[in-house]
């Protein structure tokens, strides 16, 4: 495997970091979200600069410090970190523009701060993504929470304040007292932290406390949202709608299972876990997650809300897929990444758009809407088939795979698990869709006139349902991806 | 007992600087009035004073000012046995001076204390301390 | 002269105290210019010792021409050369911040105050250079005389808390005497490395035992640790801001440094920690101190005292880190010693500003603080952040070392003290961010009375401020430095 | 409480006590304190310094880094006891009392008045309204220090040949004028040894202590190290220690002297510098 020495990762992360600065002295709006604008399309460049070295099968590392000794901040772009990076960073465009038309059609104070946050959180998931050793996702994941913080109590009331205060007690106080023991343990044990193929555990400790150390990362990182450790996620859904956009359903929550993915791969490796039969236990645990979190998203009326419970479901498909420790599994888990990030990330625009139209917020009162936002509307279809995993859309191609995973491993259980799921999306999802377009003049709710929303709104939701429904016929690199991170792992040629 | 009576007599500075200190520890923590704290401050510092100038004392030594004409004459080579122990005294003497400085400053603080509450009763301080607390 | 700088160290400070207070009663233009001159040159030779050690080894500068157990020594080696200089660079800060303060604090006193800062700074300097154990105590008297004259011009209630921290001092300096009395008795030296050279033949000698439990009491009285801590609250909390800036950043840590020296150099390590009974039960008080300062700390509604309470979990951070016996431990117990000086000055700091803008502390004086004073916030949460423990602040890697050295040594209810107080500390902060961040900027409310509208403070409080505040980082970015080019030369083989 | 401390302090002491044991016996010559370290000062000190008192010589060159600080601490609490109590004197909105000294009369002045000159040889400030006039004691104590002082300077300058220094010597000094002060009062004590004048010669006691040992150093010795004093002073090294201790008990007995006298004034006034006690 080729390696790289290059500062590439290091730039990609701080081209948002230094733009901070920048943002809080502009003198207008306008210069302000060029830099936003300029910061992401830099960013995006960079990332994509080093993608076709990725995918020949190389690997680009940095150290920035060697801050204990030994142990160094250091990054490490790998396919996987590639993926994720790709998608993160290709959706802060987006959402960037749809800021720009959401916060100035509500006319929210604190703009300056708020785009100050996002940029900086987007150094923090980026960092996230390209972490080569525990450490130094563990520094980037800290970052990432207080980097948000301001972001999900943005409207600074009652009732931002104790929801920022659930982010914040869940988020850091999981991280706080499981991860960072689990690290120090196998720290003290291993004396590296270094992300290998096959873990670096070797048979350090005895499958008891392997089984402690696996749950308390699974726990410990609750941006994954498993349960119990879910109920900050829709607590912050106060956040302006971009935010739970990008964040709630993108970065916040993929970093939280992008770590536990990178843990079960990189530090305990999959071998050593399958021969315990570790991961089962994880699969388990996903699976109660995806049933229970569905079944409640079938209960809440909030757009926001039920979008925030289906997403909890969704992450734990993920883990599942991982934690079944098969290929088409981990493949499935790892592209589900980024095809449930398109799909979500539309259907949060939708949501905000509609608010930002007509100040409405539960789904109750969203009778007849398809007809007065037609394209809101249909990419919220798309968007919601996407999630769901039918086909023309690009969350077919993850929820096959992970199907196919469930076969290859000969877990049938996991199997129904998916198939319930999918169906619980569907009844929570497509009610939603029927009722916006069809629906008798008398039954629709809005007398005023309401109107699609701005462009710079529009524009967005409708390039990432299109993008969705593109990486049904194209998945690549996305696909490419992933299989080379799982032939890596199962140390298959590449292919 | 028997054994003791004479570790007693052979050591007997050591018990006596240990009551003495402790007498001036007791005073510190269980007095009432500031400045019979600071007088069993002085005491406490007096006692290890002495300790350090007991443990300098040889039996049949002199003190450390060297005799002869001072002139190279005098009486041969100095023996280190007839005179005591010049560090302990050296030593004590900058603790002495220490234990004045620190006096000094706690009996200002007194002062401003006592120019503060109008008392030196440590409970009467603490009542009024409450009482302002509670307005 | 360079090999002179040892000397100058303390030469520099200590000929400037007298400049200074001299100039106090001839013209007061010239204190601060002075002062600031003083405490720079000082640091700038500190930073010179430190390139030194670090090119060429300890340095040993013999005082009065006299060799070791004859004269007085002192000793600049890979220990003491990082610890001075965030001493000095910590005083240096805290001087120019408080700077608009002291000049309109202590106007007519302006000479008095100052020569006082440095005297002790240079008695700071000294227990830290000091290579005799009687001149440490002598030092230490320095320090914490002219610390009881800055403590006690204070506030309300300031002169009982510094008259009770001047009994506690006391007590505390004076068992340290007692303790190199029986040194003395059983070796015939005060020289730290003459005594230690003696240590292998003294291994089962029951006075020594009885002298480090002495030595270490005292100094354990002195560095507030729990339950000896209750002088430390009310001393630090009514303090002038511009002492307390001083004084809580350097106290406690130097102390703990001084516990160190003492444990390593003078009785060495195998000599400290042969007794388990006694490591045992100092952790143990350590984990006391760390639980009660975290739970005392949460009852506090002054953000001052609920920072004092910090500083009493933080000595258990690091006494009981010592005390592990291990070499992890250690290293983040010294490790520790640096971070927390520059947390707890920036803490201090930002707390100076704070009152001096607002006129008070109480949390619910503190709504809206995030608008009005924004710089200052900033570097509020950053020390926050590395009191907590999150990275890249420097507080995350002491701690790291600290829990490590807790798992290696098996001391699972110190490693679980520190997650709790990890845990405490957000919520402390949290807090306070929340009042400052949700609620609005209640106008008209008691501030300082410097014009209608609330604004941040002047450049020359902010600047030094957040000076400080990116040293937290820098600190955590260079640990490896730190822990491999010095602290790990500065622990003597034989420790695990 | 006082049951908790007298546990505490039983606890302490008995365990301070169950280790004398250990210890050499009260009088032993050859216990490890007086076998290592102290021979070498009693046998070389005054071959090393000319001073035939080893204590001064440990003191002042052995450890005169020790005693430098030592000197500190003192005026360190001088500048402490100023900076805590001092207060300026109220404005002259209040009535004063004055004496009349030839006759004995007391005078009220009520405020906007005309004050006597504070330096008048006629009047004299009062604070309270009954100041005895003892002449006994006032003219007993004029003859008197001046002997003391003159008595203080011979134990500064015989420290080298019996006990005494500069330490003891400053004591002398400032129990002169704080005798002053006692028999006549505290303003008149002012007025001839002022506040200013009592910090200023505090900083330049210890001035020249730490000022000869940065002379050491200057001349490229170490610092304190008065040998390197010897061409300065022309004298062999020997010599040059011996001086050295000299100059240094001389600051010493300067700053001891002014600060302990500050220190009074601050202390007995309460800081407001009136009558005094």
């Amino acid at each position: 495997m080729e390696l790289l020495y290059s500062a590439k990762p290091l730039a990609a992360i701080l081209v948002s970091f230094f733009v901070v600065p920048i943002i809080f002295s502009a003198r207008s709006e306008n210069v302000r979200e060029a830099w936003t604008f300029v910061a992401a399309l830099l960013k995006f460049a960079i990332v994509l600069s080093m993608l076709p070295f990725i995918l020949k099968g190389g690997q680009i590392a940095y150290t920035v410090a060697e801050v204990l000794p030994g142990l160094a901040i250091s990054f490490k772009v790998d396919a996987f970190g590639m993926l994720f990076a790709l998608v993160s960073s290709s959706l802060w465009i987006v959402t960037s523009m749809y800021s720009i038309g959401y916060m100035r059609t509500l006319k929210e104070h604190g703009q300056t701060r708020y785009y100050a946050c996002f940029a900086l959180s987007l150094s923090a998931t980026l960092g996230v993504a390209f972490a080569g050793n525990l450490l130094t996702l563990y520094l980037f994941y800290e970052m990432l929470s207080f980097a948000t913080y301001p972001l999900v109590s943005h409207h600074q009331d009652r009732e931002a304040r104790s929801s920022g205060r659930k982010y914040l007690t869940y988020i850091l106080g999981a991280s706080i007292a499981l991860v960072l023991p689990a690290m120090l343990i196998i720290y003290s044990q291993t004396g590296t932290f270094e992300f290998a193929p096959q873990g670096f555990m070797n048979g350090a400790f005895s499958q008891s406390t392997m089984t402690v150390l696996l749950l308390m990362f699974v726990f410990g990182f609750a941006k994954a949202g498993v349960m119990p450790f879910h109920s900050w996620l829709p607590a912050a859904m106060v956040a302006p709608t971009p935010v739970s956009a990008l964040l709630h359903a993108v970065a916040v929550v993929k970093v939280g299972v992008f770590c536990v993915a990178r843990v079960i791969t990189g530090v305990f490796g999959t071998k050593m876990l399958a021969s315990m039969g570790l991961g089962t236990i994880v699969c388990y645990i996903a699976s109660f997650t995806i049933i229970v979190s569905s079944i409640i998203a079938l209960s809440q009326d909030g757009l926001k809300r039920r979008l925030a419970f289906s997403t909890i479901g969704q992450l734990s498909y993920i883990i599942l897929g991982i934690a079944l420790l098969s290929p088409s599994g981990m493949t499935g888990g790892m592209l589900h990444i980024a095809m449930h990030a398109f799909g979500k990330i539309t259907l949060f625009f939708c949501a905000g758009a509609i608010y930002a139209a007509s100040g409405i917020k539960n789904i109750s009162q969203m009778v007849g809407i398809g007809r007065r936002m037609p394209f809101t509307m249909t990419a919220f279809l798309l968007g919601s088939l996407s999630v769901i995993g039918l086909p023309p859309l690009g969350g077919f191609i993850s929820k096959w795979n992970l199907v196919i995973g469930t076969l290859e491993s000969g877990q049938i259980f996991f199997l129904f698990v998916l198939l319930a799921s999918s169906l619980l999306n569907a009844a929570y999802f497509l009610p939603i869709c029927y009722k916006a377009f069809f629906c008798t003049d008398e039954e629709a709710m809005f007398e005023r006139k309401v109107n699609e929303v701005p462009t710079w709104c529009l524009v967005p939701l409708c390039i990432t349902a299109t993008c969705s429904v593109i990486f049904f016929f194209y998945p690549q690199p996305f696909l490419q991806l992933a299989k080379m991170t799982v032939a890596t792992i199962i140390g298959a040629p590449m292919p | 007992m028997t054994d003791l009576l004479p570790l007693i007599a052979a050591k007997y500075n050591y018990w006596i600087y240990t009551i003495l200190m402790m007498i001036g520890l007791y005073a510190m923590i269980a007095k009432n009035n500031l400045v019979k704290k600071i007088i069993g401050m002085n005491i406490f510092q007096t006692a290890i004073i002495l300790f350090y100038v007991s443990i300098a004392y040889k039996k049949g030594a002199t003190l450390p000012i060297i005799m002869g004409d001072g002139h190279g004459g005098g009486h041969g080579a100095i023996q280190a046995a007839d005179y005591i122990n010049p560090l302990p005294h050296c030593l004590m003497l900058t603790a002495i001076v220490v234990s004045v400085a620190t006096l000094g400053v706690a009996l200002a603080l007194a002062i401003k204390i006592y120019r503060q509450y109008g008392t030196l009763e440590e409970d009467d301080i603490n009542h009024q301390i409450r009482m302002q607390a509670g307005q | 002269m360079t090999q002179h700088f040892p000397a100058l160290l303390i030469i520099v400070p200590l000929l400037s105290a007298l400049a200074v207070s001299a100039m106090g009663w001839i013209d007061r233009r010239w204190c601060f210019p002075l002062a600031v001159a003083s405490l720079g040159g000082a640091l700038a030779v500190s930073v010179s010792l430190l390139v030194q050690v670090m090119a060429a080894g300890p340095i040993v500068y013999q005082m009065a021409g006299w060799s070791p157990p004859i004269g007085i020594t002192y000793v600049i080696d890979y220990l003491n050369a990082p610890v001075l200089v965030v001493v000095l660079a910590a005083a240096f800060l805290n001087l120019i911040g408080a700077k608009v303060r002291i000049e309109a604090e202590f106007e007519e006193k302006l000479g008095a105050y100052l020569a006082l800062y440095i005297l002790f700074l240079s008695g700071m300097v000294g227990i830290v250079a000091t290579g005799d154990a009687f001149n440490l105590y002598v030092l230490l008297e320095i320090a914490s005389l002219t610390g009881y004259a800055l403590i006690g011009l204070g506030k309300e209630r300031a002169p009982l808390s510094s008259l009770n921290y001047l009994f506690m001092g006391t007590i505390g300096a004076s068992f340290y005497l007692l303790g190199i009395g029986y040194i003395y008795i059983a070796t015939g030296t005060l020289n730290m490395a003459d005594i230690s050279n003696m240590m292998p033949q003294l291994m089962g000698s029951g006075t020594l035992f009885l002298a480090l439990i002495i030595c270490m009491t005292g100094l354990f009285v002195k560095m507030a640790l729990f339950p000896m801590h209750g002088w430390l609250p009310n001393a630090y909390s009514n303090a002038p801001s511009a002492s307390a800036g001083l004084i809580a950043p350097l106290t406690t840590k130097v102390m703990v440094y001084a516990m160190v020296r003492v444990g390593l150099t003078i009785f060495t390590p195998e000599f400290t920690f042969s007794r388990a009974i006694l490591s045992e039960t100092i952790v143990w008080l350590a984990v006391g101190a760390i639980v009660a300062g975290s739970l005392l700390a949460l009852m506090q509604r002054r953000l001052s005292r609920m920072l004092t309470y910090v500083i009493v979990a933080e000595v258990g951070y690091m006494v009981g880190g010592f005390w592990l016996g291990n070499k992890t431990g250690i290293t983040g117990a010294t490790l520790h010693i640096i971070n927390d000086a520059a947390m707890t000055l920036t803490l201090f700091m930002a707390v100076s500003t704070i009152t001096w803008k607002l006129g008070s502390d109480k949390f619910e004086d503190l709504k809206g603080l995030f608008g009005k004073m924004p710089f200052t916030m900033i570097g509020f949460v950053l020390a926050a952040l590395a009191v907590i423990g999150i990275p890249p602040t420097c507080g995350f890697f002491s701690k790291w070392y600290l829990i490590t050295g807790g798992i290696e040594a098996g001391q699972w209810g110190f490693v679980v003290a520190l997650l709790f107080s990890s845990l405490v500390n957000a919520v402390l902060f949290f807090r306070i961010f929340e009042i400052a961040f949700f609620e609005p900027f209640a106008e008209g409310h008691g501030h300082h009375g410097h014009g209608p509208a609330m604004s941040e403070a002047p450049a020359s409080m902010v600047a030094p401020l957040i000076i400080a505040a990116l040293s937290l980082i820098v600190l955590g970015l260079y640990t490896g430095d730190i822990v491999t080019k010095l602290i790990q030369l500065a622990i003597p083989a034989g420790i695990a | 409480m006082r049951l908790l401390a007298l546990i505490a302090v039983v606890l302490t002491g008995g365990l301070i006590i169950f280790h004398t044991g250990d210890l050499p016996d009260f009088g032993d010559p050859n216990s490890p304190a007086s076998t290592h370290l102290s021979p070498y000062y009693l046998e070389h000190g005054e071959g090393d310094t000319h001073a035939p008192n080893i204590v001064s010589a440990v003191l002042a060159d052995y450890r005169g880094f020790d005693t430098m600080f030592e000197t500190t601490v003192v005026f360190a609490a001088g500048l402490a006891c100023f900076f805590l109590l001092r207060r300026k004197t109220e404005p002259g909105d209040k009535p004063r009392m004055y004496r009349h000294l030839p006759t004995g009369v007391t005078l009220r002045i009520k405020s906007g008045g005309t004050f006597p000159e504070e330096d008048s040889t006629e009047f004299r400030r009062m604070d309270s309204h009954f100041v005895p006039h003892q002449i006994i004691i006032k003219n007993t104590c004029r003859l008197v220090i001046p002997f003391i002082q003159v008595f203080a300077l011979y134990v500064v300058a015989h420290g080298h040949y019996s006990p005494g220094g500069g330490f003891q010597g400053g004591v002398l000094l400032a129990a002169a004028i704080i005798l002053y002060a006692i028999s006549h009062d505290l303003r008149r004590s002012i007025h001839r040894f002022s506040e200013k004048v009592a910090a200023l010669s505090g900083s330049l006691g210890v001035f020249i202590y730490a000022g000869a040992g940065a002379l050491c150093l200057l001349l490229g010795a170490n610092f304190l190290n008065y040998e390197a004093l010897g061409p300065l002073l022309g004298v062999d090294a020997v010599m040059a220690r011996s001086h050295g201790i000299l100059i240094i008990e001389i600051g010493v007995a300067l700053a001891v002297m002014a600060v302990i006298v500050w220190i009074y004034y601050n202390l007995s006034s309460a800081g407001k510098h009136d009558e005094g006690l």
